[in-house]
């Protein structure tokens, strides 16, 4: 076979896993976006709320997403009431099983990074939206989150690119997206090099995409960056 | 610009309780880290009352203001805004409000204005001053912003309503707070050094917009470092003095009698400087 | 090039084939095999722990000189490396749970050849009509695999990765059989304490290619040659029969 | 085989094997998180340079690093170097495998990719210094290093720290993948122990446990640090309303 | 407090060239997104000058000092400290220094007073003031320490010393922001209103401050709308309307009988309130 025959000949078996990719992508990373915000009201709302979020955040970033979704697959389709209970349907299915262990596992990252943006955010900016009355939701809806987003988008981008190669990992529950079919051309023809690199191009062409939206939607939100140089507006 | 004068003068002496109060202090107390910053404040402001605050640097003057809307949590005391008391109860990591609803009620019936502006920086200054009423109180969008550019007119700065903070000098970004301030229509309205920024030109300029609303009956604290301007603002004044109250009465006799031998001293470096 | 020393590339996790110990002593069908050949083609062996997905680009790296690790011959296999004659040839078949009617409806227990178009033919349309509407599990990049393309047409197939995901889902209930190669199924129902059963018939040859060899370096006639009359001799005096029957339950004597 | 024999340290036990483990993916993840920081270091100082040239070859390292998956990398430095090596002293007529060290590889593979996202998450840091203390600084007429090192390292610190400790989290898991170079850490250990054994829960859930022993240690480390260099805010943002 | 301004009185008859020129500023133009901020501002000021600039909110007094260590381009015009023209070049991305190390050599000889102090926030305050003597100037640090407590003795602060900036009042932050600016004994100081967050003791503490530095021979330009102190405190009064340089002479001329209608109207609105 040719080289280029070969080459386009894989690229168009792995573009089939491009779907199941970016569907898996989306659903848990808005899924697991929802939830991170969820963590986060939670653990600013109480003592024990932020006990039980750092314990959640702990676990699920402290083990690897592999065992995680391995144990939420597997693990729980062993337990015989679970086969029992209303949730098998859905467990069943390989498909919804990784959306939930991803979204779970992406739900820690993505409130550590809301985090890091909360740190950023200037008190004064606090104090402004607490002394006009602003209820805890609004305020955290209109100013904090605002300045926070902005301060976290970069690490957050991160996630998101993460993310999409994480997805790779659903192949041992046996949904097969990119990364997984090109393990299992791999396995086949042992040309490594060559699947890997169109693998590799099919990925930087989607999270291309995506940081190349993200970094636009930064320019967006950053309105000192106006070819002006920034001052600052104040201290304490 | 006497008139004026007058006019406060004819209300400073009506005495402190022929209205009805609408900030009241008492007995506030203070500490950080082991300094007690407040060492027991109690004062009242009633309808259409301006009191300036003096007191020298590190007095407590901003952190007074700041417990009122309970931006810095007294150790004890009370703190009630426009006859209601904010409920405060102890728990196991010191003195909380009771009652969030409660406060943010209060809240929004105040202004406040930071020594340090702490504009939005994420916002334009008209989104800054259309903020609160939209979103605390839930006015209409159009009026708001109609207001908000009638209210950034006033103090000048209403062609820089689409630049960010960071694109404005010091005066305008206190002009850009003082509107900010003003747009929710608070009951009462606390200034923190409201024109440490400003050219004389301005400083008279707010002094006007104070007095306007001081007759529509509004109550204003003023923290200020400015003798003249605290005298030509003012029907009551007080002096802070290591977290205690001083000297207090119409700006008159504290100015220019002062019974405290601190506040006189503290007068007179400014006097010494004005012939 | 002279033969002296034999560097070997196991995966080490592939029972019976090959498996480790807790102190990393390899153990298994293979390690035994090869303590032999290597007496006979007089190569001081020494084995290296590989694993699989980079088994073969080690050995085209020259991280080590050979493979000896359950592989197959498949023609694309011999694209990029060479094979020496196989050493065992076992068959594939499935298993599915002991109370399912499946392991009676898939076909009586029968040697089927590929090679055999009638026989086959047979077989393969019992086996899918009896896995009509069921589920199938089946490891990716095996010749099982391309087996259930070609003759289990329509039949509903879920890849894994390794063998022990087929043996959970499978008790999980999500699939209703496997298929698989006889002797990593050994492992399989060794492990179910008799929940999971071998069922229908064992298929040979053809696509499931021949068996299992040595994985070496192309244009190494020297080392082939070696090697094959190693395997050879091993097969004839009936070693590859004990060893098989000690790991596998079976013989999987390749057939000359 | 009950849980605890087959994890023990007994004749049977992977204990022992499993402990050692551990201590590899330590060594992997420390060394390549230090050569991520360098990494990140550079690429986020040439992101913020004013040179068109830096910014663009830090945008495709970011880009390309961030986009491919990692075990791409790793095939590449470990296979494509050996084999690059290997034929050079072929030519040169040498014979025989030049292998790389494992180790130094792995460290460096993920230690490259780890330093694309550090690039990012330094940057996001250092675009979060109130631009007023860098001007502080600019007039007492600090130079480029001296203003780096004393204002714009730890004011950089203090915000990159949670995103940092991210960075560490993925450093420690992207060290299982290694094991491609042939490195024993505790997700190849763990997958030779299931494959061995076929006690899959037994074995996944105690290397999750392990992983989780790794990230209480370094976690309790960052909150430390964290709390160190969030000195000086008493009411530093994001406080409790 | 004439002592002061019979001093100054007599140097200010000096005339602008008769001592070397420390700083100077040429026909430098600067604008922000298309509008013009300054129209072309010259102004020189030699060894132990101090010159007050005043001028209305958004007039560009803070930008014009703000080029003088560059810390905006200016995008036309020269600049000099100590007889050392600041070297610029163009550039396709615009106007550039051309040397950095020459600009770093010139800015560690000015000192800079922020209008918003910009202090390091992840140091203490005495970690602040000796920053830049030990790792700029290389200086010894417990000579640094010694002289940095001295100087928060004077700004009266001392007791602060190991406090961080974000705990500290308003006027604390202002005074450690000067301390700061002294601790590297600049040739010249650059303040952007230094008294705008501080009492009226204290503003006359820093007007000491700043004529000793004066009769030390130190340059100083002074951004400030304190009129009073400016007359105080300055040899020469400028003052900048819409970015330009309207009224420059001795302060007793610029505050009484100022030649610009624009400017007499500024000051009106500060003498109307003095009395
Ligand atoms: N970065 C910027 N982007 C856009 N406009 C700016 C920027 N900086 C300053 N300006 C504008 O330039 C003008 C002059 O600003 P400057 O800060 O010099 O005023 P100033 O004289 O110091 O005023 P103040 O007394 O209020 O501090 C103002 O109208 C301001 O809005
Ligand atoms: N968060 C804090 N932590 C520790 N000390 C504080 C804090 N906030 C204020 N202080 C101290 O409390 C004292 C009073 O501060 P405050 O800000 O109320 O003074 P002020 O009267 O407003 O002074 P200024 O006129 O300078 O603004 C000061 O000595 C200050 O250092
Ligand atoms: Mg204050
Ligand atoms: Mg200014």
């Amino acid at each position: 076979m040719t080289e280029f025959g070969f080459l386009s000949e894989t690229f168009l078996t792995l573009i089939e896993g491009v779907p199941v990719t970016l569907t898996l992508v989306t659903s848990s990373v808005a899924i697991g976006g929802v939830l991170a915000l969820a963590l986060t009201l939670v653990r600013r709302a109480s003592t024990i709320g932020n006990w039980l979020v750092s314990a959640y955040v702990f676990v699920l970033r402290g083990s690897p997403l592999l065992v995680q979704i391995f144990l939420i697959y597997y693990g729980l389709g062993q337990l015989g009431f679970v086969r029992q209970s209303f949730l098998w349907p859905f467990l069943r299915e390989p498909y919804w099983c990784a959306i939930t262990a991803l979204a779970l596992n992406t739900a820690a990252y993505q409130a550590e990074v809301l985090r890091g943006g909360l740190n950023a955010v200037p008190n004064g900016a606090i104090e402004a939206a607490r002394v006009c009355g602003m209820t805890r939701f609004t305020m955290l809806r209109r100013i904090i989150l605002p300045i926070a987003i902005r301060q976290a988008l970069p690490a957050y981008t991160s996630e998101v690119v993460i993310m999409v190669k994480a997805t790779s990992l659903a192949s041992i529950i046996t949904l097969f997206e990119v990364t997984g079919l090109a393990y299992s051309l791999v396995s086949e023809t042992f040309r490594a090099f060559e699947v890997l690199s169109v693998a590799g191009a099919i990925y930087l062409a989607m999270n291309y995409a995506l940081t190349t939206a993200f970094a636009v939607l930064e320019r967006r939100l950053t309105p000192q960056s106006l070819p002006v140089p920034q001052r600052p507006i104040s201290v304490a | 610009m006497t008139p004026g004068r007058e006019y406060f003068a004819a209300r400073g002496l009506r005495g402190k309780t022929s209205v009805p109060t609408v900030l009241s202090l008492n007995d506030v107390h203070k500490s950080f880290g082991g300094i007690e910053v407040l060492r027991g404040v109690s004062l009242e402001a009633g309808d259409g009352d301006v009191v300036a605050i003096i007191g020298s640097s590190g007095s407590g003057k901003s952190t007074m203001l700041r417990c009122i809307p309970l931006l810095e949590m007294p150790d004890s005391g009370e703190i009630a805004v426009a006859g209601e008391t904010i409920a405060m109860r102890e728990t196991r990591h010191g003195r909380r409000a009771a009652d969030d609803a409660q406060v943010q009620r209060v809240r929004g019936r105040l202004g406040f204005v930071f020594q340090s502006f702490n504009l939005w920086s994420h916002m334009t200054i008209l989104e800054n001053v259309i903020e609160a009423p939209i979103h605390v109180h839930k006015r209409q969008r159009a009026e708001c912003i109609a207001e908000a550019e009638a209210l950034l007119d006033k103090v000048g700065i209403v062609e820089k309503r689409n630049a960010y903070p960071a694109e404005l000098s010091g005066g305008q970004q206190q002009r850009a707070a003082i509107a900010r301030a003003l747009a929710t229509h608070p009951r009462a309205l606390l200034f923190d050094e409201p024109t440490s920024a400003l050219d004389p030109e301005l400083v008279g300029e707010v002094l006007l917009v104070i007095r306007a609303l001081a007759e529509e009956g509004r109550t204003m604290l003023i923290v200020t470092h400015e003798m003249n301007f605290a005298r030509d603002v003012s029907n009551r004044a007080v002096f802070l003095h290591q977290g205690r109250i001083e000297e207090e009465g119409p700006p008159e006799q504290v100015f220019e009698q002062p019974v405290s031998e601190r506040c006189r001293q503290f007068l007179t470096s400014h006097l010494a400087r004005r012939g | 090039k002279e033969w002296t020393t034999l560097r070997v590339a196991t995966e080490g996790a592939f029972p019976p084939f090959n498996s480790q110990t807790p102190d990393g002593k390899v153990i298994g069908f293979e390690p035994d095999l090869l303590e032999v050949i290597c007496t006979r083609a007089k190569l001081k062996c020494e084995t290296v722990i590989q694993e699989w997905k980079g088994i073969i680009p080690g050995l085209l790296s020259g991280k080590y000189d050979a493979i000896m690790s359950g592989m197959s011959i498949t023609p694309k296999r011999l694209e990029v490396i060479d094979f020496s004659i196989p050493y065992t040839n076992s068959p594939s078949t499935f298993a599915v749970m002991a109370d399912n009617p499946l392991a009676k409806a898939l076909g009586a227990d029968a040697r089927i050849y590929l090679t055999d178009e009638g026989t086959t033919k047979s077989s393969t349309e019992i086996a899918t009509k009896a896995l009509e509407g069921k589920t199938l599990a089946v490891q990716t990049a095996t010749i099982q695999l391309d087996f259930a393309k070609t003759y289990l047409k329509g039949v509903k197939t879920r890849v894994y990765e390794t063998t022990q995901e087929e043996d959970l889902d499978l008790k999980a209930g999500r699939v209703d059989a496997i298929f698989a190669s006889g002797s990593s199924l050994v492992s399989t129902l060794e492990q179910s304490e008799g929940k999971i059963v071998l069922a229908g018939p064992k298929f040979y040859d053809g696509l499931l290619g021949i068996g299992s060899a040595f994985g070496i370096l192309k244009d190494q006639p020297d080392l082939k040659a070696k090697l094959d009359a190693a395997i050879k001799s091993t097969i004839e005096d009936g070693t590859v029969k004990t060893l098989a029957l000690k790991w596998f339950h079976v013989d999987t004597t390749p057939r000359q | 085989m009950a849980y605890f024999t087959l994890i023990g340290f007994g004749p049977r036990g992977w204990g022992a094997a499993l402990a050692q483990a551990t201590l590899m993916t330590l060594a992997v993840s420390i060394a390549a998180f230090g050569v991520g920081i360098v990494f990140g270091m550079f690429g986020c100082w040439a992101k913020l340079s004013g040179s068109v040239v830096a910014r663009g070859a830090a945008t495709a390292y970011t880009t390309i690093l961030r986009g491919i998956p990692d075990l791409l990398v790793i095939y590449l430095l470990y296979f494509g170097g050996s084999q690059a090596i290997g034929s050079i002293a072929r030519l040169l007529g040498h014979q025989g495998f030049f292998g790389l060290n494992g180790f130094v590889v792995g460290t460096l593979a993920v230690g490259i990719v780890s330093g694309a996202y550090e690039t990012e998450v330094l940057r996001g840091a250092y675009q979060a210094i109130p631009r007023g203390e860098l001007e502080a600084a600019r007039v007492a007429g600090m130079g480029r290093l001296l203003m780096l090192r004393r204002i714009i390292a730890p004011q950089t610190l203090r915000f990159a720290l949670p995103g940092m400790g991210n960075v560490w989290q993925l450093v420690i898991k992207e060290s299982a993948l290694i094991s491609v170079v042939g490195l024993v850490e505790i997700m190849n250990q763990t997958r030779i122990a299931v494959g061995s054994t076929g006690a899959a829960f037994s074995f996944y859930a105690t290397g999750a446990a392990l992983f989780l022993v790794v990230t209480t240690f370094s976690g309790a480390a960052f909150r430390r640090a964290e709390r160190w260099a969030m000195r000086g805010m008493p009411s530093g943002g994001g406080r409790r309303a």
